[in-house]
């Protein structure tokens, strides 16, 4: 849509910037490296978050165009292009979440809106609102079954696959971009609490947290 | 715990996702300006709240965000369909009943108060709601 | 009626008591009553009772479908108290506060009501100031009621958590201290018995199935036994009435929803008073038997099932834990659901319908045991005269369409 | 005391492992394997509680879940005690430390036995509500009595020092019950490639095969057991679950199962170095098909003194000796209605104890293992039964005679037998709790003379849960249902052939139907016989409710509480129900089916509450900033989830301020300098579309049409019934682009609100909604030094007539891009900076570096609050409750009346309540006495001469102290306030004081506005 306000809120220079996750590991450090932990925890901080809305057949077009991958049109599925760095993942029937390299995503916003013109359809940078955590592990599953009333045996929650839903009393976006890698798209403002949920929940089994 | 098939979504969903919103197909009066405090009233607070086959506004809250329409019945809370805004209903309390009725089931409708009420009754329940349009 | 004391009980040892006599009878259904009172459960047969005694008029039925008291009455917490925001809903049930004082001998039934008193917990800001506002509502209604700080509350209840530490901590509540519980079956029981005793008929497995309106009058009731004529009709059936108004041809801004419940095991004594809080959302108090005696939130979809979801469930005893770490050892034994019918300003419907004769007193959402002898009160004088009595005239449906709603979930927020 | 009950041989029990534990204090040994029933009874304890109602010395009667007396109060320290656990199913272990919970002064010689003793009779059922009643006062006294007897176990007084879990499961098939029908179910279903969970309640699987008598495959039926459990635990599409209780069925086929992991290792739970167990966990289950495979609970028979310690269940009388290697006694009466009954005669004589004899209600008993009894000489009586028993703290002999059960009369002479244990059997009622808990309604079955499991959704039951009895049919049964479930749940179900094992059949003659014995004098007037031990109900007590007119099984369930004990009425609500039957000449149908609800045996709330307790309770919501907050000691208000500052105390000579005197100064700091709030938490909404615009029109109550890109617009919402709902600013980006802002608390709903209105009424409407509450954060810099301040960080030009009030501009501050708004919650020129959220510390400090010559002031809601007061500015939740319209606000300029769409509200304006003009309106009030701050909530009279109860015409919805004025000022609702301005208004207050306040503008301070628009 045309009329609209792009804004890079991404600074020129480099001021120093924080993670929603910066005062989680300042007050409650990062617990000691273990041997034979569970399960590894590791913030991909700084990427380019962006919401996509509008029609599947207009998006996709231009989607494909700019970051060469097709748009997921089907439920719960995830998009990775060859690096595996930039993905799109279905959020609802008119909605995208597009993650990309930290940095990229205001020329990404720019290059989308060329090739959509006059469409009826939004984009909105939520880069700042939002992280992203990995789980890794031999207990990760058994982690997640403890804290998401979602399916996540291999069967039900294969790799491209990716959903929103319950996480103990918040939201979280759950994904399952590589065989052995869940991701966590947490908000901002819930990111301590899922963070400690975790580190709780999978106490039992050694937890470790990279930096 | 209702499993709540989302239509749009396209899969079964742990009822801690959604939110219930009500009776569904309520419209707005297209005039308000012309509608009478009474006809006002009924669009704010009247709701048929049917012991039996109910038509309900979900919305998918930790999901897709999208609102949809549940059929559902109030007493087995057994979910009959599930469908989309704009969608119309294909199981309605008529289509149960006759259905029910086929089978020999009592079904329980908006008009009794309990499964196994006497078929007679049927009569008598018409009879009175002519009654009260007199 | 067979008067009930200690003296009698130690007289009836003797006989091996072989001579207690029913409560109530179980009698035939006449052709035609004065009143027939559609709902046996507290409120019904108060209705009924105080028609009785107070009004003379004993040509009276209570019909109900299944067992008498076996609805909500046999289904809540047992709290009761008065201590409402707004005067219309202060006024009734205070009316009923004060028939709970007396009760037990004006129905020669211990209904075992004990003034234990009642906290409503603030744990913000806001809830205090919504506690402030309430109290001091209270106190110019002429109800008992006080605003404590978070000491305060310690001091009454040791054992739970007032800490800072709290996630919610709690910062003062409002304690009303005639406020309590009472033993919920033997409330429905009493007023049946005193209102058979003084000629009314309860009808017990006798269930509704339509009206008999003419010209737009009442002049009976279908029933599964055969036709029963009647010159008023009030029907009291909670989670059932928007299905009898349906019979009747119109509907009610009503919503029947599951309410759950829950008990522990039984305890020795440790929890004195009956503690609510809105904000962490859960109740608590404990039973003559020892049993906590816990409410959970109300489900927000229809259901006529007498279940709920069992997420609320756990978001209740996770309330009760924050409250009272001490707990988390204790166990649940049971929950259960009732069927309750809520407005949309969560207050009662007292009032004349657009059938002329027929009555309804209904939509008490999650707050109709605490009213039972003053809604009874209230409805028979309403039902004995044919208009509505004062306390229950605010509470007529016509303010769904003129605006004039009692919203107590405004500020009160504590409508259980 | 050595284990004087304990047999030589046999058992599952490890003999090399000796367990150490204590009972009411005194030590005792048993050994791995054991219950502590088992090692309670091995150990020749008789006596283990007192009753509830009479006192009456209690002993264990069965061996599972059904166990009404056994309750005992575990633990060792106080932070580990556990109230009322059921010793047949606490596994015993090294230390275990346990305490009956009734008896003074203690459970032998107990004193209240001699009041129940005296007292009993005078304590029918309902005996509260015939009496305490006089005189009224003394109620409260009598009660604190009746309290003092309450309760079993106590609770613990100190925090829980383990924790739970919760682990949320899905699978296709979940089987419940892991004997014979259960393991056949599952095996059946998981050969077929279904995602399989098995769960058992026991310690170990196996069920009812664990005591078995019978062969499987010709060798003995555990091995089977071994040989289906190896197969399933090396399946990775099954999961095993011991000592796990399905404890409630839900909706949906949503089963709850309550795992105790460490409950059989200790009072606590074990940990190895940081890493620590749960205590229990459990599983949320959603499955696709659920297999009931509970079983049967035996029935005991209703005789008189049948609660006297050594009468017991056949059936636990068998399992104590196979299972645990325990005899309970010497010399053994059987008294039996059915065959399966007899185990329990031959279990004794071959544990070498005698058996006295097999009293059998039948004429003509003769299944095999009849024959096998008759072939062993044990005496058989048949038409017979134990009428009463003889003893008092152990049985010492039986009483038996013939009986005529449908008469219901004794029908011969009275033998007394001498024993010392009675074991009885009435038949066998199926497992039917988890069925009923979905609501359903159970069926009676004359043939089994039981109740089955009514019909459910994706329910199958198998084998004694549905009444099939005999071992053969009952696997046989197992793997029908598993394979039925299996391809209920979608998947092929005919891979397996070949499972079926041989068992060599059973013939078993058929049942009688008994449940109360006759006894020779009336039930009113016969020792008490007891239905429901654990509440002390009493067949006479059934009798008496039945008189009184409870008709229902549900009143009778009332009024005696029968079935509402912790174990739910497992023994006693089917003996309950015939009896009551029978005095109403009834059949068991017709008086009621038996509604059982969750839990099908408690579980603690720690199980239930998981992980969502102490710092987990609920989300702590934190801005981007919160660690410089915390860093300054700011002292928190919660908002929502959220954490805000609340005030920022300082330390003024080593004393921390208090919150009046750190508001003060903050206050006073905005007013003359320059403040600065984190505001990050309020709700952002951007808005995209063609029709952003016309959305806008729709929702909020003014005008949005010709609002320009770079300006900035106040706007209230309401609901469709008038009342306002949230309020916030919105600003214009791009002619359709826009971005909105919601109260703190109204956030997630006013987001809602919006696809609500979209996707149901106006999906023709080309906007798109996202929040981007979490991704700005939020400073506002206010005060007469804001602009210097601001201007020393900014490329934007901040000349006043450049960027004007209510204007917002884009630009960077501290070298980070930033939009900033021009407005203003405080009355002073104000400047909201949004950035990124990433960068916000990085601006604030930038902003305290260079405010320090301003000596710029950081400061809280409750400062917050103050300003916005004193400008008359609403705060919505706060001056408003959800029955305030714009109108009674005074916000007419705020509505658009003449906008061509009917906005969400308009309509309900015009109700006649809504016109009213004496309808509670917003105003100013400011006490006549400049020290008075008038109490929030505090109520409004105009005639404070009036008696109780007053008529109140409205109430303070903000008051506070303002430093700026010097004197205390209030906002409030007043019924036609608008029209009764300068008029004087009275709050009579709890301590009797009436304060006096004068009706103003709510506009305390500038109402001009030239303060925030310089």
């Amino acid at each position: 849509m045309s009329d609209v306000k792009e804004f890079d809120t991404r600074p020129a220079g480099s001021p120093s910037a924080e993670s929603p996750l910066a005062w989680s590991f300042h007050r409650r450090g990062t617990p000691p490296r273990e041997a034979g932990a569970g399960v590894t925890l590791r913030e991909k901080a700084f990427l380019g978050h962006m919401v996509l809305r509008g029609g599947a057949i207009v998006l996709d077009e231009a989607v494909r165009e700019v970051l060469g991958i097709t748009l997921p049109a089907r439920p719960n599925t995830l998009a990775l292009d060859d690096s595996g760095e930039r993905s799109i993942q279905w959020l609802s029937p008119d909605e995208w979440l597009v993650i990309v390299p930290g940095g990229e995503e205001f020329a990404l916003e720019g290059r989308l809106r060329e090739v959509l013109g006059q469409a009826h359809y939004s984009i909105v940078n939520v880069s700042g609102g939002q992280t992203v955590l990995t789980l890794r592990g031999e207990k990760a599953r058994e982690t997640l079954m403890k804290s998401t009333p979602y399916d996540v045996h291999p069967q039900a929650f294969p790799v491209g696959k990716g959903v929103t839903t319950v996480f103990a009393k918040a939201t979280v976006i759950l994904r399952r971009p590589t065989e052995d890698t869940w991701e966590l798209v947490l908000r901002r403002s819930f990111a301590d609490y899922c963070y400690r949920w975790l580190l709780d929940a999978a106490a039992e089994y050694g937890v470790t947290v990279e930096r | 715990m209702f499993h709540i098939y989302c239509p749009y979504c396209e899969e079964h969903r742990e009822e801690e996702e959604f939110h219930p919103k009500g009776q569904a197909h309520i419209q707005r009066p297209a005039d308000p300006e012309a509608c009478s405090d009474e006809a006002w009233g009924d669009y704010l607070f009247f709701r048929d709240n049917p012991r039996g086959v109910h038509h309900e506004l979900w919305v998918h809250a930790v999901g897709c965000r999208k609102f949809f329409n549940i059929t559902r019945h109030t007493v087995s809370y057994e979910i009959l369909e599930t469908y989309k805004m704009g969608e119309a209903p294909t199981v309605t309390a008529k289509s149960v009943s006759e259905k029910d009725k086929q089978a020999g089931v009592q079904a329980a409708t908006g008009g009794w108060q309990t499964v196994g009420a006497r078929p007679e009754s049927e009569a008598l329940n018409d009879a009175s709601n002519q009654g009260a349009r007199v | 009626m067979q008067r009930y004391s200690g003296f009698g009980l130690v007289k009836h040892a003797l006989s091996h008591h072989e001579n207690w006599q029913r409560q109530w009878r179980n009698p035939t259904p006449k052709k035609e009553y004065d009143v027939i009172i559609v709902g046996g459960g507290g409120h019904g047969l108060a209705t009924a009772y105080y028609l009785a005694k107070e009004h003379g008029i004993t040509n009276v039925a209570v019909i109900e479908k299944g067992w008498l008291g076996g609805g909500n009455t046999a289904r809540n917490t047992t709290i009761v108290r008065s201590n409402y925001l707004w005067d219309e809903a202060a006024a009734l049930y205070e009316h009923s506060m004060k028939l709970w004082e007396g009760l037990s001998q004006d129905l020669n039934y211990n209904v075992m009501f004990s003034q234990r008193g009642v906290l409503n917990l603030g744990h913000t800001l806001q809830d205090m100031r919504d506690i402030q506002r309430r109290v001091n509502a209270n106190r110019l209604n002429g109800i008992d009621s006080q605003v404590l700080d978070a000491k305060g509350v310690q001091e009454l209840v040791p054992i739970m958590d007032c800490s800072k530490g709290a996630r919610y901590p709690v910062m003062g509540a409002s304690w009303q201290p005639r406020a309590g519980v009472a033993r919920h079956d033997a409330v429905a029981w009493g007023f049946a018995r005193g209102a058979d005793a003084r000629g009314v008929d309860i009808l017990q497995q006798t269930e509704v199935t339509g009206f008999k309106i003419l010209d737009g009058r009442i002049v009976g009731v279908h029933t599964n036994r055969g036709d029963i004529g009647a010159k008023t009709v009030g029907c009291v059936a909670a989670g059932n009435s928007g299905v009898l108004a349906k019979m009747a041809g119109f509907n009610l801004p009503l919503e029947s929803h599951p309410l759950q419940a829950l008990v522990s095991e039984p305890l020795k004594p440790i929890l004195d008073t009956v503690v609510m809080s809105n904000h962490v959302h859960g109740y608590i108090s404990q039973s003559d038997k020892g049993d906590l005696v816990i409410g959970a939130g109300i489900d927000g979809y229809l259901g006529y099932g007498q279940r709920g979801s069992y997420s609320t469930v756990e978001h209740t005893l996770q309330a009760i834990v924050e409250m009272f770490p001490i707990f988390s050892r204790v166990r649940m034994n049971r929950q259960w659901g009732g069927i309750v019918d809520t407005c949309p300003d969560a207050c009662p419907i007292l009032s004349a319908t657009p059938v002329k004769g027929l009555f309804f007193n209904c939509g008490w959402g999650t707050g109709g045991f605490k009213a039972t002898p003053g809604s009874g009160h209230v409805f028979a004088a309403s039902l004995a005269k044919g208009e509505m009595h004062p306390i229950a005239a605010p509470f007529s449906i016509d303010r769904f369409h003129t605006g004039a709603l009692v919203d107590e979930h405004g500020a009160a927020g504590v409508a259980h | 005391m050595s284990q004087v009950n304990r047999l030589s041989q046999g058992g599952r029990i490890d003999r090399s492992r000796q367990l150490h534990f204590t009972f009411n204090g005194k030590p005792y040994v048993g050994y791995a394997g054991d219950t502590l029933a088992s090692a309670l009874l091995a150990n020749g304890i008789d006596i283990v509680n007192r009753s509830f109602k009479y006192s009456r010395p209690r002993g264990i009667v069965a061996a599972g879940a059904e166990e009404p007396n056994a309750i005992v109060q575990l633990g060792s320290s106080e932070a580990t005690q556990v109230p009322n656990v059921r010793a047949t199913q606490q596994a015993l272990y090294e230390g275990l430390t346990a305490r009956s919970t009734n008896g003074w002064p203690n459970v032998q010689r107990d004193l209240m036995g001699m009041v129940g003793k005296l007292s009993g009779t005078f304590m029918p059922p309902g005996f509260y509500y015939k009496t305490f009643m006089a005189p009224a006062s003394l109620w409260m006294t009598y009660e604190k009595y009746i309290r003092k007897s309450a309760g079993l176990g106590r609770s613990p007084t100190e925090p829980d020092p383990d924790s739970y879990d919760h682990i949320n499961q899905h699978c296709d098939v979940l089987v419940i019950g892991a004997g014979p029908a259960g393991l056949a179910a599952a095996v059946t279903a998981a050969r077929n490639g279904a995602r399989v969970i098995l769960c058992d309640e026991q310690e170990e699987m196996g069920g009812s095969l664990l005591d078995s008598r019978e062969l499987i495959d010709d060798s003995p039926a555990v091995q089977w057991v071994d040989r289906v459990i190896d197969e399933l635990a090396a399946m990775d599409n099954v999961t095993l679950l011991p000592r796990t209780t399905a404890n409630g069925y839900h909706d949906h086929n949503f089963v709850t199962l309550h795992e105790r992991c460490t409950e059989h290792l200790a009072d606590s739970a074990p940990a190895s170095g940081s890493r620590r167990q749960a205590r229990s966990r459990m599983h949320r289950v959603r499955a696709s098909q659920v297999v009931l495979a509970t079983g049967a609970h035996e029935r005991p028979l209703v005789y008189a003194n049948n609660d006297v310690p050594g009468n017991l269940l056949a059936g636990a009388v068998s399992t104590y000796i196979r299972r645990y290697g325990v005899a309970p006694g010497q010399k053994l009466v059987l008294s039996a209605t059915n065959d399966h009954a007899y185990r329990a005669a031959l279990d004794w004589r071959e544990a070498g104890r005698e058996v006295v004899a097999i009293v059998d209600a039948r004429a003509n008993p003769q299944g095999d293992l009849v024959a096998k009894a008759r072939t062993l000489g044990i005496p058989i009586i048949t038409e017979s039964a134990v009428i009463e028993a003889k003893g008092a703290e152990r049985v010492s002999g039986a009483r038996v005679a013939k009986i005529d059960a449908t008469r219901f009369t004794v029908a011969g002479e009275v033998e007394e037998l001498a024993c010392d244990t009675i074991a009885s059997s009435g038949g066998y009622s199926p497992v039917i709790h988890l069925s009923s808990h979905t609501g359903t309604r159970p069926t009676w079955r004359d043939d089994i003379l039981g109740f089955v499991p009514g019909e459910v959704k994706g329910l199958t039951s198998v084998g004694g849960a549905r009444g099939v009895y005999p071992l053969d049919d009952v696997i046989r049964d197992g793997i029908d249902g598993g394979r039925q479930a299996t391809q209920a749940a979608g998947l092929d179900a005919n891979a397996v052939t070949g499972l079926v094992p041989q068992v060599s059949a059973r013939e078993d003659g058929a049942a009688c139907a008994l449940y109360q014995v006759p006894h020779l004098k009336p039930s009113m007037r016969a020792p008490k016989q007891f239905v429901d031990l654990q509440n002390d109900v009493t067949a006479a007590g059934i009798e008496l409710a039945t008189r009184e007119g409870f008709e229902s099984i549900e009143h009778v369930k009332r009024y005696t509480a029968m079935g509402f004990g912790t174990d739910q009425g497992k023994l006693g609500n089917i003996n309950g129900m015939a009896i009551a039957a029978r005095c109403l000449h009834r059949s068991i149908p017709e008086v009621g089916t038996t509604v059982f609800r969750p839990n099908y045996t408690p579980v603690t709330f720690g199980a239930i509450v998981g992980r969502h307790c102490r710092d987990l309770f609920d989300p702590e919501r934190y801005t981007a900033l919160h660690q410089w907050h915390v860093e300054q000691g700011a002292e928190f208000e919660d908002v929502g989830q959220w954490k805000r500052p609340w005030y920022f105390p300082r330390t003024v000579n080593g004393k921390k301020e208090t919150l009046h005197e750190a508001v003060a100064r903050e206050c006073l700091a905005v007013r003359e300098r320059v403040g600065i709030l984190d505001a990050s938490t309020l709700g952002k909404i951007d808005i995209q579309g063609a029709d952003a615009r016309e959305f806008l029109g729709r929702v909020y109550t003014n005008k949005w049409a010709k609002l320009a890109p770079g300006r900035v617009r106040y706007g209230l919402m309401c609901k469709d019934d008038g009342m306002l709902m949230d309020d916030g600013t919105t600003s214009c980006l791009g002619e359709n682009h826009f971005l909105m802002t919601t109260t703190t608390g109204g956030a997630a709903g006013v987001m809602e609100w919006l696809e609500l209105w979209h996707q149901t009424e106006w999906p023709e409407l080309d906007v798109y909604f996202t929040s981007v509450t979490d991704h700005w954060a939020t400073m506002t810099v206010t005060g007469p030094d804001a602009r210097k301040l601001l201007a020393e960080l900014t490329d934007i030009d901040l000349d006043k007539e450049q960027f004007k009030f209510m204007d917002w501009r884009e630009g960077t501050v501290a070298g980070v891009p930033a939009r900033v708004f021009r407005i203003s919650f405080t009355g002073e020129l104000a400047y909201e900076i949004n950035v990124q959220a990433n960068y916000a510390m990085h601006v604030w400090t930038a902003l305290f570096k260079h405010g320090e010559k301003y000596d710029l002031t950081p400061y809280g809601t409750e400062t917050m609050h103050v300003l916005r007061a004193e400008k008359g500015l609403i705060i919505v939740g706060q001056d408003t409750d959800g029955s305030v319209t714009p109108e009674d606000l005074g916000m007419q300029w705020a509505i658009g009346y003449d906008k061509p769409y009917s906005w969400i509200g308009k309509r309900a304006l015009s109700r006649s309540d809504t016109r009213r003009t004496d309808r509670k309106q917003f105003v100013g009030l400011k006490p006549k006495d400049p020290k008075v701050v008038l109490e929030e909530g505090a109520q409004i009279v105009f005639d404070p001469n009036q008696s109780i109860p007053m008529s109140m015409v409205g109430h303070v919805t903000s008051s506070y102290y303002s430093p700026t004025l010097g004197h205390g000022f209030a906002l409030a609702v007043v019924k036609g306030g608008h029209e009764r301005m300068g008029e004087t208004v009275y709050l009579p207050m709890v301590d009797g004081k009436v304060h006096e306040a004068e009706i103003v503008s709510p506009v305390f301070l500038d109402p001009k506005g030239e303060r925030q628009n310089v």
